[in-house]
């Protein structure tokens, strides 16, 4: 530790390089669907494809009292609440992220897309709520809001970060170096923000809709380890053994408690 | 302040004043050496707020560190700290040697050069044996952040929560390795200036019955380092 | 825009406000008599040609004059505004029908905590709310700051009540507001990038509202 | 009477008996006090233009939140973001102005200087007690000045927390939001306490010893008097920030719980520790100044000092008051209430000291025959407003009062009138003064007015405002007051705030160039520029290496203006021998000691 503090006193000039970095705006576009990410694999590979859907009955989401932020409050013609469980009809459950936790072969890399993942702070919340993301590839923080935010990243793989967007507009982009399943983003102005980040070093990954679908594509033959995340109730695994250019089921059902 | 005006009569005259009466090396040192007290002051007086200020009690004295070995550890630095006064005595006797036969007398007569070389020996066998006690602890799982998970003393910890201060581990992780570990710095310098000292000074036998400055000097530390180590002691190991 | 302290808003606004218009008055006569002094040496006592200063070291009597004087000052002031800081801030000055609310503060937003129905805090009835503090008008109030990260300080300005929450200790303070209307609470240490944006609304109710308003916090089921 | 010969004095022009050395070793690695002073100027005048410039960014956020800072555009996006500064920027600015000024400006300004400069000129020695220990101690204060402003070039960039970095927030780097800049700060508080104390064991060490013989410690210049007792506070309080500094260090790197609470670690442990060096540190910035100006208004008043001994004993008295009032800057933090009663009362009482000082300068002014020189100017002004910064002090000291006015810009308002008006118009009285023993010239007189004048309207414009924005309840270091209601009708004055403090910014640019073009174009100076008394006048400027030839005598006290004996010069240095003195009888042990 102390080494590194010696060396990054050292090296204190390079340095103003890498604050640099951090921060850089880009002006990329949006992508137009943020949570999925296209990689650079061939469409030939297998698909795997399914529903994921809880059993019981939801908790409830808190409601939000946004009163001290009127201009957030405006945004919204009914009490916006948290989305802890986003169920969609027939019990289907949002916000489950889907990837492939083990059957990619080791030593295989994959480039990461240059279109940013864009988070945006939008109502004093995180649009999307759930969000995948590769490793190297730009994740773009916007604020909508003419509020403070400050987005603060909890994580243990990667290194953590703790930025903050006082006006409207603001955009900081940032990169995250190693997998990590997930980083938690939350913001400490408003308590009731969280939005969760899955980085992974493929591209075989996803997040389940409103109605909980979710599909990974690209998918070499082999056999996977398909594990679902839901912040509220935990992981699940399945195993799922693709052949070729096939589409192979695999759903998940959580166990509201 | 004198507001009468001087006559012609003469003024007399002023004696300069000595100064502290002791030459600046020495009167350094000494300024010095308040200066530490502050900052062990600092560390000693925040150990004590906060070991008392505890909810749970510390672990026993001797459950985690050795007492024993600490103790001739003490004895050790109390000699290098006799063997100091007898290498002072011996350059203000003149005696410059390292050890002459004395007639009548079986034991030889020790000089300033063997005596300092005993100061010295005992200094790094403090070191030394610090240092042996730093990698037991730590190999028993006894660290600055308190007991390591899954080490042997985690387990006596968890056996036994108040022979080991379980709750408070961490603390007394803390300022045991602060404490000791900057007093052990402190030595670690006493011997490095005893070291250089002996040989650009002492065993070209620079020093004489008029000018021994520099072992008074380094004297003077070290009857300091050795007071604050029976003090550490005292409260880190006895208490 | 405002040339003085904000309005009154408690009782410790009273003693507060006398005791810094007390100091200001000593203070303004020694800083008049300072800079007043030192004008009139200058253009008085100013180089010209043929002139000297006059030789002395100094008198006793006026150095005498001039230490007894601000130390008497000063004894008096710090016995009298003693007597006001333990009124403020003892524990056991705390009004034993004080209503006492919980008061959490965290990277950045205040979360207080509410007895509820039965008037105690630490049941299953208590509710929490953030960044609102909702009291009693003439109620004696007893919050109890807790903090759950780093140092912050509750600030109501128009109260003259602040006092730091410290991560790890449980401290108590106490007010008695005067006025019905909406306050603000400030966070008066700095806690980090978001410091000044730890903002709390506070609401100076009448008996009745309080309880329209606990009541209808019971009903929303928000805890 | 006989008339005194202002012969010259026994100044020792000639370097002939030193060898030559060559400019590494003169210039660089000198261990020349008067070298060694003058590095220390121009590396403390750098970190206060580093700390000027991080105080505009401030005053621009303040003034103007939200806005775009004009050249802000060259500040890293992780600072500044399309112009507007951000929050966790803001911050960085507030904790990094404060610890600059404090620890990298002013004190090293009045300490690393002029102690350096001034102790072995005024006691007639020629040197430092331990000048390689003194050479040291510059190149460790420049060490750590260089680790504090990495910090602002490492990811996350500078130390968070304020200056006064309060533990649990500077301690753990999720919470602060930085991690190597937070240990940057407290290694660098690390070498700065090593370095301070060095210099520390050096000055009292040669005041001690090496006063010229006659040098009596009642003869002694107030200056010396001043620093002889900084020292002994540096000394005493530096180690105490160093133990904090390095539990501090150790909560952040290696996982100790000194100042955590959740494994029963002590946040008020950090503020105690803190503010038993943070007291004794203030009086470090204020009592050279105090001495300093001492000499400065006996100078420019031709008159004797009024009451030397009196100010002796009230340096003394702030000293010693000043260690037991550190819990006046924790009224609110959670510490037990009686102790806040004992604290305030300690704390009113150094008022007691600081007024007779005050009123002792006016006394030497009384029926003076004053001579307005820059340094004079300066010097009148830091009485003036050190009152003010003193005054205003009262209100804080009054624990009730204090309650409104803790940690709101009133406290802000106070300490700059102290730290400002105060070390920093001493200054400018100073650096003027003795820049002649420095470099061999005059300061521009013309500039150095017009820089005084301009100063003392736009500093009052600057700070006055703020007791007022203060009192209205403005908390300090918040990023934006607009969000407030109660803030939002003061945020005029916080323009006009603004507006002034750039333009005292502005005007400084007179006083760096005064400096600097007076360094090679400023009128020579004749020997005793000032008509002073001081020892260190009986010398050439600028003064030789090794100082005199022969130690030279003392034969009266500092201040002696206008004495009867002076014939019809209105001043007797300290070295004139007039026929109705003896030579001083020589110390029985040789006070040298090498």
């Amino acid at each position: 530790m102390k080494g590194r503090i010696f060396s990054v006193v050292g090296g204190m000039f390079l340095l103003t390089v890498c604050s640099k970095g951090d921060g850089t705006v880009q002006a990329a576009p949006p992508a137009a669907q943020p949570a999925v990410p296209t990689a650079d694999v061939s469409a030939a590979g297998g698909t795997i494809t399914g529903k994921v859907k809880f059993t019981g009955t939801a908790p409830r989401n808190p409601a939000i009292d946004m009163s001290e932020e009127a201009a957030c409050k405006a945004k919204y013609k009914t009490t916006p609440t948290e989305e802890n469980v986003v169920a969609g009809p027939a019990n289907a459950l949002a916000n489950v992220f889907v990837y492939v936790k083990a059957g990619v072969p080791a030593g295989q890399t994959f480039t990461a897309p240059t279109t940013p993942v864009v988070l945006d702070q939008d109502g004093c919340r995180y649009h999307p709520h759930v969000l995948g993301i590769m490793v190297g590839q730009p994740l773009e923080i916007l604020n909508t809001d003419p509020v403070l935010h400050n987005i603060k990243a909890i994580a243990k793989a990667n290194r953590p970060f703790n930025v903050s967007q006082p006006t409207a507009g603001m955009k900081t982009t940032r990169t995250f170096a190693a997998p990590e399943v997930m980083i938690n983003l939350e913001c400490n102005v408003h308590g009731w923000m969280h939005a969760y980040a899955g980085v992974r070093p493929d591209p075989f990954f996803s997040v389940s809709k409103e109605d909980g679908s979710f599909t990974i594509t690209g998918l070499p033959p082999g056999t996977y380890t398909i594990e679902a995340w839901h912040e509220k109730f935990g992981t699940q695994t399945a195993t799922v053994t693709i052949a070729g250019t096939e589409t192979k089921p695999a759903n998940f059902t959580f166990a509201a408690h | 302040m004198q507001t009468t005006t001087m006559t012609d009569a003469m003024r007399p005259p002023v004696p300069a004043e000595p100064g502290a009466g002791v030459y600046s090396n020495k009167l350094g040192m000494w300024v010095f050496l308040a200066s530490d007290v502050m900052f062990f002051t600092a560390l000693i007086g925040s150990y004590i707020v906060l070991r008392f200020g505890m909810a749970t009690s510390w672990a026993r004295p001797g459950a985690v560190l050795n007492v024993p070995l600490t103790g001739l550890n003490t004895f050790l630095l109390i000699c290098s700290s006799v063997s100091m006064v007898k290498a002072y005595a011996a350059i203000a006797d003149g005696k410059k040697y390292f050890l002459r036969k004395v007639p009548g007398k079986t034991l030889q007569d020790g000089g300033l050069k063997f005596w300092m070389l005993i100061t010295i020996i005992c200094g790094a066998g403090f070191v030394g044996v610090q240092v042996f006690e730093y990698i037991k602890l730590v190999g028993h799982g006894f660290t600055p952040t308190g007991y390591r998970e899954g080490s042997v003393l985690a387990e006596h910890a968890l056996a036994d929560p108040v022979k080991y201060g379980a709750g408070v581990a961490g603390m007394y992780g803390s300022t045991f390795f602060t404490m000791t570990g900057f007093h052990g710095f402190h030595v670690t310098c006493g011997v490095i200036s005893m070291l250089y000292l002996y040989f650009t000074k002492v065993l070209p036998e620079k020093y004489s019955p008029q000018d021994y400055r520099g072992i008074e000097v380094i004297g003077l530390y070290w009857h300091f380092v050795d007071l604050v180590w029976i003090i550490l002691f005292t409260i880190v190991y006895l208490i | 825009m405002r040339w003085w302290l904000p309005d009154a808003g408690s009782t410790f606004a009273r003693p507060i406000d006398t005791l810094f218009l007390a100091i200001l008055i000593i203070t303004g006569i020694a800083l008049v008599v300072v800079e007043v002094g030192l004008v009139t040496f200058v253009i008085k006592y100013r180089a010209r040609p043929g002139r000297k200063a006059f030789y002395t070291h100094g008198s006793t009597r006026a150095e005498v004059i001039w230490t007894a004087i601000p130390a008497v000052t000063m004894v008096a002031l710090g016995l009298i505004s003693n007597h006001y800081w333990v009124i403020m801030k003892d524990k056991k000055s705390i009004p034993p029908n004080a209503y006492h609310l919980g008061v959490h503060a965290k990277q950045f937003e205040w979360q207080v905590t509410y007895p509820g129905a039965d008037e105690k805090l630490g049941t299953s009835d208590d509710f929490t709310v953030r960044n609102q503090l909702h009291v009693i008008v003439d109620q004696p109030t007893a919050v109890e700051l807790t903090a759950e990260d780093v140092i912050h300080s509750f600030f109501v300005p128009e109260w003259r009540v602040k006092q730091d929450a410290v991560p790890g200790m449980h401290i108590t303070a106490w007010f008695q507001a005067t006025k019905t209307g909406e306050y603000e609470i400030g966070c008066a240490e700095l806690c980090g990038m978001g410091h000044y944006k730890m903002r709390a609304r506070v609401f100076v109710h009448t008996p009745d509202e309080y309880k329209a308003w606990v009541a209808q916090q019971a009903a929303g089921g928000s805890e | 009477m006989t008339s005194v010969a202002h012969a010259k004095p026994a100044g020792g022009a000639h370097d002939a008996h030193h060898a030559p050395m060559s400019f590494w070793r003169k210039y660089i690695f000198s261990t020349d006090h008067k070298i060694i002073g003058i590095q220390f100027l121009f590396v403390s005048l750098f970190f206060l233009l580093v700390g000027g410039l991080l105080a505009m960014q401030i005053r621009w956020q303040l003034g103007f939140p939200g806005k775009p800072m004009p050249g802000g555009g060259i500040l890293p996006e992780s600072m500044v973001s399309g112009g507007v500064i951000l929050p966790e920027y803001y911050i960085q600015l507030v904790t990094m102005h404060g610890t600059f000024m404090v620890f990298f400006a002013i004190m090293p300004l009045l300490v690393g200087v002029y102690a350096n400069f001034l102790i072995p000129l005024k006691i007639g020695t020629h040197d430092m007690a331990f000048p390689r220990i003194n050479m040291w101690s510059f190149w460790l204060a420049l060490l750590a000045g260089l680790i504090m402003l990495a910090g602002f070039f490492v990811p996350d960039g500078a130390a968070r927390c304020g200056w006064t970095m309060y533990a649990p927030c500077s301690a753990r780097p999720d919470l602060s939001g930085a991690t190597y800049s937070q240990q940057l700060w407290s290694i660098s508080i690390v070498v700065l306490g090593l370095s301070s104390v060095m210099g520390s064991v050096n000055y009292i060490t040669t005041i001690i010893n090496h006063r010229a013989p006659g040098m009596t410690w009642f003869r002694m210049p107030l200056s010396v008097w001043a620093l002889f007792i900084t020292a002994i506070l540096a000394v005493l309080a530096l180690p105490v920030l160093q133990g904090a500094a390095i539990m501090l260090l150790f909560d952040q790197t290696i996982g100790t719980h000194f100042f955590d609470p959740g494994a029963g670690g002590q946040p008020l442990l950090w503020q105690h520790l803190f503010w038993f060096f943070g007291h004794p540190e203030v009086y470090i910035l204020i009592l050279p100044a105090m001495g300093m100006v001492s000499d400065i208004i006996a100078n420019g008043s031709r008159k004797p000092i009024f009451g030397y001994h009196s100010m002796v004993f009230a340096i003394i008295g702030i000293a010693f008051l000043g260690w037991i009032v550190w819990g006046h800057h924790m009224f609110m933090s959670g510490m037990n209430p009686t102790l806040g009663s004992t604290f305030m009362v300690s704390t009113l009482l150094i008022a007691v000291p600081s007024a007779v000082k005050v009123f002792n300068w006016m006394g030497t002014m009384w029926r003076g025959n004053l001579r307005f020189h820059v340094p004079m100017l300066n010097a009148i002004g830091f009485v003036s407003m050190f009152t003010i910064g003193g005054l205003s002090g009262i209100f804080m000291a009054a624990t009730p009062v204090d309650i409104p006015i803790h940690d709101t810009q009133f406290i802000v308002a106070h300490l700059h009138y102290v730290l400002f008006g105060g070390s920093l118009f001493a200054l400018f009285a100073a650096i003027p003064y003795w820049y002649p023993k420095m470099f061999g010239r005059m300061m521009s007189e013309r500039i150095g007015k017009l820089h005084f004048f301009l100063t003392f309207i736009f500093y009052n414009m600057t700070f006055f405002p703020m007791h007022i924005i203060g009192m209205g309840g403005q908390m300090r270091r918040i990023y934006d007051p607009t969000i407030y209601d109660f803030l939002k009708p003061q945020q005029p004055i916080n323009e006009f705030i603004s507006y002034s403090a750039f333009a005292l910014f502005a005007v400084q640019i007179l006083f760096a160039f005064n400096f600097l073009w007076s360094l090679k174009f400023g009128k020579k100076a004749p020997q005793n520029p000032w008509e002073d008394n001081g020892m260190e006048w009986s010398l050439p400027n600028p003064a030789p290496h090794g100082n005199w030839d022969k130690t030279p005598n003392v034969y009266r006290g500092p201040y002696e203006f206008s004495a009867p004996e002076a014939g019809d010069k209105d001043y007797l240095p300290q070295y004139v021998k007039l026929p109705t003195d003896r030579d001083p009888i020589p110390a029985p042990l040789s006070a040298g000691g090498h």
